[in-house]
């Protein structure tokens, strides 16, 4: 079973992710229709709790994207990300999340294919995760935002 | 507060599958628009006055503009709300084109959430206060990073324009490839005839200070004031004593590989690359040296008569700051002995590469002009070019085109002729590629005046037989297997990104694709710039291409370089970080993460530490944003009320 | 002359199988011909594989399933070893003959069949191969009772045969095997992606 | 000790008897435990894949496979035809439910196939160090150059049988090495033999195998070495018949690879079946021996 209206949230990172997706625009690769990207400087820029408020005000999936680890435009700031989203994965089961439903990885801005089937491919998982009937109890995250 | 929208068709771009009628009857609805409209070419002229003339009669305080990704046209549009009179970073780009119309078919889909988007950048624009940058003063001298054909250009063009050149370059000359060459496509003029006056026009430059043996070690700063060290390898050679005598290069008891030569013939361990070398210095390698490998030799010390080696010698750093870098690292030739086994894997010597065929045809080669197979030094026959070597060949991982072989090949088919008048030479092509000027002409001109043989197909298989080398291919016009029983084959070999290129990338912070050749700024409209201010690139290491075009990039870079150096000072981007004096609470936290150190400690008159953001310093990632407890520092134009706004919007 | 507006369309449906089944793109073909630089066998086949397919991007898809090529290929699979592209050459041809398998298509190359059958029909008799019975029961069928005579006493001598044909126990699971495929003589059940374990 | 399944297959219980004897000598001799499958099938090899869609060509391996599923954990499959197509219906089964299904309904019982598929050179590679080998074989091929010829079934297609690297193998080598004989480089190690085309277009395997003997004759190889049955008939068998169709004068002896470590061993050619080939090997042997002799 699946849900087909999901909501889903996109942080990207402005040098590698949103210019991938940019080019997948380019060439004009269908993707499904579910995502709403906001644009940041930096995956260093992404604070979870603004995770957790996507996940609060009702997203059905959130997916971070930026520059793969060593591209990043000011350096390091991916690997900042990467320390602070995989705490923030690990905690997601406790609070009622399904880990399902979040997702982070790296896309360059010469990967608009790649791009694509990170949206398809995510899109498709939150569906699952969503239609399988464990919608997320967001009280646990009231508490924390 | 009075927002603007304005939702661009973008012709049919947008218009086709977003109703843009529907996306600006919901834009007036939303809190704070007081005017929505659709334009069908925004960022046409008429489409910037329409914008100009709304904030005008209408008053606007802030724009929404809709339409295709911020990377394309955010600066054009912040110019032009800013002609209206507004802050310019009071403008919000929409992207509804590339991630938008452009990847949703279904109109209904496409315009639900062109509106979620729309909606998106209302809601932060209203949370937007108007930026502004302050300024940096500009280090009038350039980098330039390689001393190719490329960097030697880029290098004259701004030293002629009066701007103090450094140029750094990794081998023990400069020229590059090109001096390595016999003679050019398409007008087969002579290599170094041309390229050796340049060599010696850069040493004897007054603008130009001349680093070889060297490569960058360390980049700090940012356009307008970058801080370089650059790192120069021991030689064991005085450089300002040695008089380019050679006495020690004859003398040297050690050989080593002629890499010059691609390998072709030996040099010593202590050599000048070739006699036109700029600067014409020995230059001493120690890992094929006697006096390093067995501890005991010292014969060019003493022979020298300039008294110009020193073994002690080490590595030395020279700094230097500058305002602009031109990256001109060129190329390295793919090495194909990985990946061919079915042409031998370098396994039969004569089975070479097509530099190593320059070398062969170069009256300053190895056979001094020459041409003798390596096998037995015989003077080969029948000649096999086959093209695509490590190019379009999604097999070796390698699919793209190497955009200079099918003209060389034709070169060398020429001049193989010219060389060796009753020989015969078969070219294996897939597609004969010669899109420049000229150019068709010129590999015409292999066939009808020079006899060679363009045979199209890909060739199976080279082995061994009885003295010859069998070649195994197809001619696909012809529709059968052919064999030739070849004297020598010569491999078009695709070109690879410099060795090292992506570790300068990322010293440079400049992006590069999955072959290491750097990334331009814009495939069409900044073929020279790169996503980091004030880098620039010039020739082959930006992609394949051929001297003619490696020389017009070189000018181009130039070109920019004098533009940004011509101004003394430059804008600093606004996006930066800033804190709230009052309720930091002086953890530091924020310095702890920043990558360019441009949080400081602030001793407030109570005697109160807090954090201070250096402006010129801030590249505005927003890492330290996340990493303040009380979110005290906050990343303008990027703050979290913005972000939270965002998320709310798209949700709802 | 091809009508090459008709050979496309018309193509079209079978092409699109024969790329589903095969899971190759035809159209990334560049017709750079390494494959048939590289075969064995392509002197005996009437359309060298680089042909065979270009001959399946222009939608000649019946010839190619009626070609001597599609049923002499020794699916050895150096073209596709080969092929610059990473197409599995041998694989699209390997999907042709299953095609033309289904369509009643490969008669042309008798000998062929022939061998085919004599072989199997001896492996569904015992099991397993008898290899000398099956030769002597091929040249029977072929006609050609000559056909690599001068290696029985080769053979013979050497005491490389059992006099009396080796047999599986169960043969009645053997005889299932060939039923199962044979009963319904449907194409083989394609995998259905992504539903593995 | 180890003991494996294993699996002769149709041609080294007939054609290919000689592998069969050599393979269990040497097994013996290094302490390999060697178990035959019981009630086998043929694997179906070269016609049965090209039938009726290939199904056919898994479900006969598929029976073997499942056999081999109620004894040891690996399944040794030495002649490199049935290696292929028991990788082949493994790969199959695993994921393909339809193809299991069918499977099924022959067999009447739900199949085994994860037991582990091995070929000859696997096996020996991983049950004799190089060092044994060279201490036991005291050099006895010093001075030969063997010519390690693959085929193409042995490593493709590379996601299948997932062997060595399939267009520069390699794996032979070391136990060979380790004999004393030198291994030349081969540019012909991985081109196709012609395959079972032999009795129905007997004109491809000809000229497919005088192109491989030649180059290796070029390449100063005085025996070639195989583990593939169809390519030993191919090469060895039909010797004759590619010298009367090119008028050539080929005498190159082809050994199955346990032959050549049995004659390393120190057997003699008739313990390890030599004498049953078409070409003589006798100089071959005789320049072994006249080593030894000599030394
Ligand atoms: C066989 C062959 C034949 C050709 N024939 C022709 C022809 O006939 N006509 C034609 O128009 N084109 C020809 N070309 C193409 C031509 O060689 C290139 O267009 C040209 O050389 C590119 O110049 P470049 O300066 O960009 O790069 P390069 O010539 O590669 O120069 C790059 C320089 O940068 C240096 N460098 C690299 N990395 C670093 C580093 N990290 N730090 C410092 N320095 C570094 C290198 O040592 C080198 O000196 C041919 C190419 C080949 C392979
Ligand atoms: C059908 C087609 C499709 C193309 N598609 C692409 C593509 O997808 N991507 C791509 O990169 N390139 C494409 N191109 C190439 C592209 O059009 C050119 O590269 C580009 O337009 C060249 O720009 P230009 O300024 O040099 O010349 P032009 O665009 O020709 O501009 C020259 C201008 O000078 C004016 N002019 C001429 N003579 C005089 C005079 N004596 N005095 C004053 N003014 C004068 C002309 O009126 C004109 O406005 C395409 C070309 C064609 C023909
Ligand atoms: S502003 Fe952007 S979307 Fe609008 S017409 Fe120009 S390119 Fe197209
Ligand atoms: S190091 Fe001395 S001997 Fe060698 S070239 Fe220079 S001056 Fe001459
Ligand atoms: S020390 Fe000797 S070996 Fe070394 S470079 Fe000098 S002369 Fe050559
Ligand atoms: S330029 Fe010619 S040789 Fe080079 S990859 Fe392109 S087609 Fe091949
Ligand atoms: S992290 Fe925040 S509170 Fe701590 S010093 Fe920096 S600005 Fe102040
Ligand atoms: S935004 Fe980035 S660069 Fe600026 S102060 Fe914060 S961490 Fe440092
Ligand atoms: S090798 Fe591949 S690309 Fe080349 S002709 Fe054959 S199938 Fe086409
Ligand atoms: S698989 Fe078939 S087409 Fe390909 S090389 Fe082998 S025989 Fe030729």
């Amino acid at each position: 079973m699946s849900k087909e209206n999901v909501k889903i949230v996109g942080f990207l990172c402005n040098w590698c992710s949103y210019a991938g997706a940019d080019m997948a625009g380019t060439a004009r690769i269908r993707q499904p229709a579910q995502l709403r990207i906001v644009r940041l400087p930096c995956t260093g820029r992404v604070d979870p709790l603004l995770i957790l408020k996507a996940f609060q005000e009702g997203a059905d999936g959130v997916l971070v994207s930026g520059c793969h680890p060593g591209d990043c435009h000011y350096n390091e700031g991916n690997y900042h990300a990467r320390r602070r989203l995989e705490v923030l994965a690990r905690m997601l089961p406790a609070l009622g999340i399904d880990p399902a439903r979040f997702h982070y990885t790296w896309v360059s801005a010469s990967e608009g294919a790649r791009w694509a089937e990170v949206v398809e491919s995510f899109t498709g998982q939150v569906k699952q995760a969503v239609g399988g009937g464990s919608v997320s109890q967001t009280n646990e995250v009231d508490k924390m935002v | 507060m009075r927002i603007g929208v304005f939702v661009c068709q973008c012709g049919t771009n947008i218009a086709a599958t977003v109703a843009t009628d529907r996306v600006v009857e919901a834009a007036r609805a939303m809190l704070g628009v007081i005017h929505a409209e659709s334009i069908q070419y925004t960022c046409s002229d008429p489409g910037q006055r329409a914008i100009i003339d709304a904030i005008q009669q209408k008053d606007l305080t802030r724009v929404v503009m809709a339409g295709c990704s911020p990377r394309m046209h955010e600066t054009t549009f912040r110019r032009a709300v800013q002609r209206g009179g507004m802050n310019p970073f009071m403008l919000e780009m929409v992207n509804i084109r590339e991630h938008c119309s452009w990847i949703h078919p279904d109109i209904d889909q496409g315009t639900l959430k062109a509106i979620d988007l729309v909606r998106k950048g209302v809601a932060r624009v209203r949370r937007q206060a108007p930026l502004s940058g302050s300024t940096v003063p500009v280090t009038r001298a350039a980098l330039v990073i390689g001393g190719g054909v490329a960097g030697i250009q880029a290098a004259l063009d701004m030293a002629d324009a009066g701007i103090p050149v450094t140029l750094v370059e990794k081998g023990p000359t400069i020229g590059g490839n090109m001096a390595r060459l016999d003679k050019t496509f398409p007008t087969l003029d002579c290599s170094s005839c041309i390229l050796t006056p340049r060599m010696v026009e850069v040493k004897n430059h007054d603008n130009i200070k001349l680093i070889v043996n060297a490569e960058v070690d360390q980049v700090r700063g940012h356009i307008g004031s970058f801080e370089v060290d650059i790192r120069r390898k021991a030689t064991c050679v005085i450089e300002q004593k040695c008089t380019g005598c050679m006495i020690c290069q004859e003398k040297c008891p050690s050989r080593a590989p002629d890499e010059f030569n691609a390998g072709m013939g030996e040099s010593k361990a202590i050599s000048i690359a070739f006699p036109q070398a700029v600067p014409l210095v020995a230059g001493l390698r120690k890992e094929h040296c006697r006096q390093f490998v067995k501890g005991r030799c010292g014969v060019c010390q003493k022979v020298c008569p300039a008294d110009a080696i020193d073994y002690e010698q080490e590595d030395e750093i020279v700094s230097g700051a500058f305002g602009a870098v031109v990256v001109a690292t060129g190329y390295d030739l793919y090495d194909w002995t990985g990946s061919y086994p079915t042409y031998g894997m370098g396994r039969y010597p004569d089975v070479i590469t097509s530099m190593q065929y320059e070398r062969l045809l170069s009256a300053s080669g190895p056979t001094g002009g020459h041409v003798r197979r390596p096998s037995d030094g015989a003077e080969p026959q029948q000649v096999v070019f086959i093209s695509c070597i490590g190019s379009r060949d999604e097999s070796v991982g390698r699919p793209q085109c190497c955009s200079v072989g099918c003209m060389y090949t034709a070169k060398q088919a020429i001049l193989t002729k010219e060389h060796i008048p009753d020989s015969q030479s078969y070219i294996f092509y897939i597609d004969i590629r010669a899109a420049g000027k000229g150019y068709d002409e010129f590999s015409r001109r292999a066939q009808t005046e020079f006899g060679a043989l363009y045979i199209r197909g890909r060739v199976g298989k080279i082995y061994p037989r009885g003295g010859k080398l069998i070649v195994m291919g197809t001619d696909t016009l012809a529709g059968e297997q052919v064999e030739i029983e070849a004297d020598l084959v010569v491999l078009a070999t695709g070109l690879t990104a410099a060795r090292g290129a992506g570790e300068l990338a990322r010293k440079l912070n400049i992006s590069y694709d999955g072959y290491e050749f750097f990334t331009e700024g814009h495939p069409k409209l900044k073929p020279v710039e790169t996503n980091t201010g004030g880098v620039f690139l010039a020739g082959a290491c930006q992609g394949p291409k051929d001297i003619p075009a490696t020389v017009a990039q070189a000018s181009a870079a130039a070109a920019k370089v004098i533009g940004l150096l011509s101004r003394g000072e430059l804008e600093t981007s606004p996006v930066v970080a800033a804190v709230d004096r009052n309720r930091c609470v002086g953890c530091f936290k924020c310095r702890d993460v920043c990558p360019y150190g441009a949080v400081e400690q602030e001793q407030l008159p109570g005697g109160r530490a807090v954090a201070h953001v250096i402006d010129s310093l801030c590249q505005g990632c927003g890492l330290c944003n996340v990493a303040c407890p009380p979110s005290t520092i906050s990343l303008k134009g990027y703050t979290d009320n913005q972000l939270i706004a965002e998320v709310v919007e798209v949700l709802r | 002359m091809i009508n090459l507006s008709r050979t496309v369309t018309e193509g079209a449906p079978l092409v699109a199988e024969i790329e589903r089944r095969s899971g190759q793109r035809v159209s990334a073909c560049l017709q750079c011909g390494r494959c048939t630089s590289t075969c064995v066998a392509a002197h005996a086949f009437d359309f060298p594989p680089h042909r065979l397919m270009h001959m399946l991007q222009i939608g000649l898809v019946q010839e190619v399933l009626a070609s001597r090529t599609a049923q002499l290929c020794l699916d050895c699979m150096t073209c596709s070893m080969r092929c610059p592209m990473k197409i599995d050459v041998a694989g699209v041809i390997e999907t042709a003959k299953a095609v033309a398998d289904e369509a009643g298509l490969r008669d042309t190359e008798r000998d062929l069949r022939l061998f085919r059958r004599e072989f199997l029909r001896n492996v569904r008799r015992h099991g397993r191969l008898h290899e000398t019975s099956m030769l002597l029961r091929y040249n029977f069928a072929t006609r050609k009772l000559t056909n690599d005579i001068s290696l029985v006493p080769l053979i013979l001598r050497k005491r490389k045969v059992h006099l009396f044909p080796p047999k599986v126990k169960n043969l009645r699971q053997m005889r299932r095997i060939f039923r199962e495929i044979n009963g319904d003589a449907r194409p083989a059940p394609e995998p259905e992606t992504g539903a593995g374990e | 000790m180890t003991t494996y399944s294993y699996f002769p297959g149709c041609s080294l219980s007939s054609s290919a008897i000689e592998y069969d004897t050599s393979f269990r000598l040497v097994a013996r001799e290094f302490g390999i435990g060697i178990d035959e499958l019981e009630d086998w099938n043929c694997c179906g090899a070269s016609p049965a894949p090209h039938h009726w869609g290939g199904a056919l060509g898994i479900l006969l391996p598929a029976r073997n496979l499942h056999i081999a599923g109620a004894s040891h954990p690996s399944v040794v499959a030495p002649c490199a035809g049935c290696f292929n197509r028991l990788k082949y219906a493994q790969h199959e089964l695993g994921r393909n439910p339809a193809l299991r299904q069918l499977t099924e309904r022959a067999l009447h019982e739900p199949v085994r196939y994860d037991t582990e598929v091995i070929n000859a050179v696997e096996l020996l590679n991983r049950e004799i160090a190089p060092e044994e080998m060279a201490a036991r074989a005291q050099g006895r091929l010093e001075g030969i150059s063997l010519g390690t010829y693959y085929g193409c079934v042995l490593v493709r297609p590379p996601e299948v049988v997932q062997y060595d690297d399939p267009n520069d193998p390699v794996e032979m080598e070391p136990l060979l090495k380790a004999t004393g004989a030198e291994i030349p480089h081969f540019p012909f190690k991985t081109e196709c033999c012609g395959s079972y085309m032999g009795l129905p277009k007997k004109e491809i395997v000809l000229k497919a195998s005088q192109r491989v003997i030649e180059s290796a004759l070029e390449s100063g190889i005085d025996a070639l070495v195989t583990v593939c049955p169809l390519c030993h008939q191919n090469l060895d068998l039909r010797q004759g018949q590619i010298n009367a169709a090119f008028g050539t004068d080929y005498h190159l002896p082809v050994l199955y690879l346990t032959q050549a470590i049995g004659l390393a061993l120190g057997h003699s050619p008739e313990d390890l079946g030599i004498d049953a080939h078409a070409v003589d090997a006798g100089a071959l042997i005789s320049r072994i021996r006249g080593r030894r002799a000599a030394s």
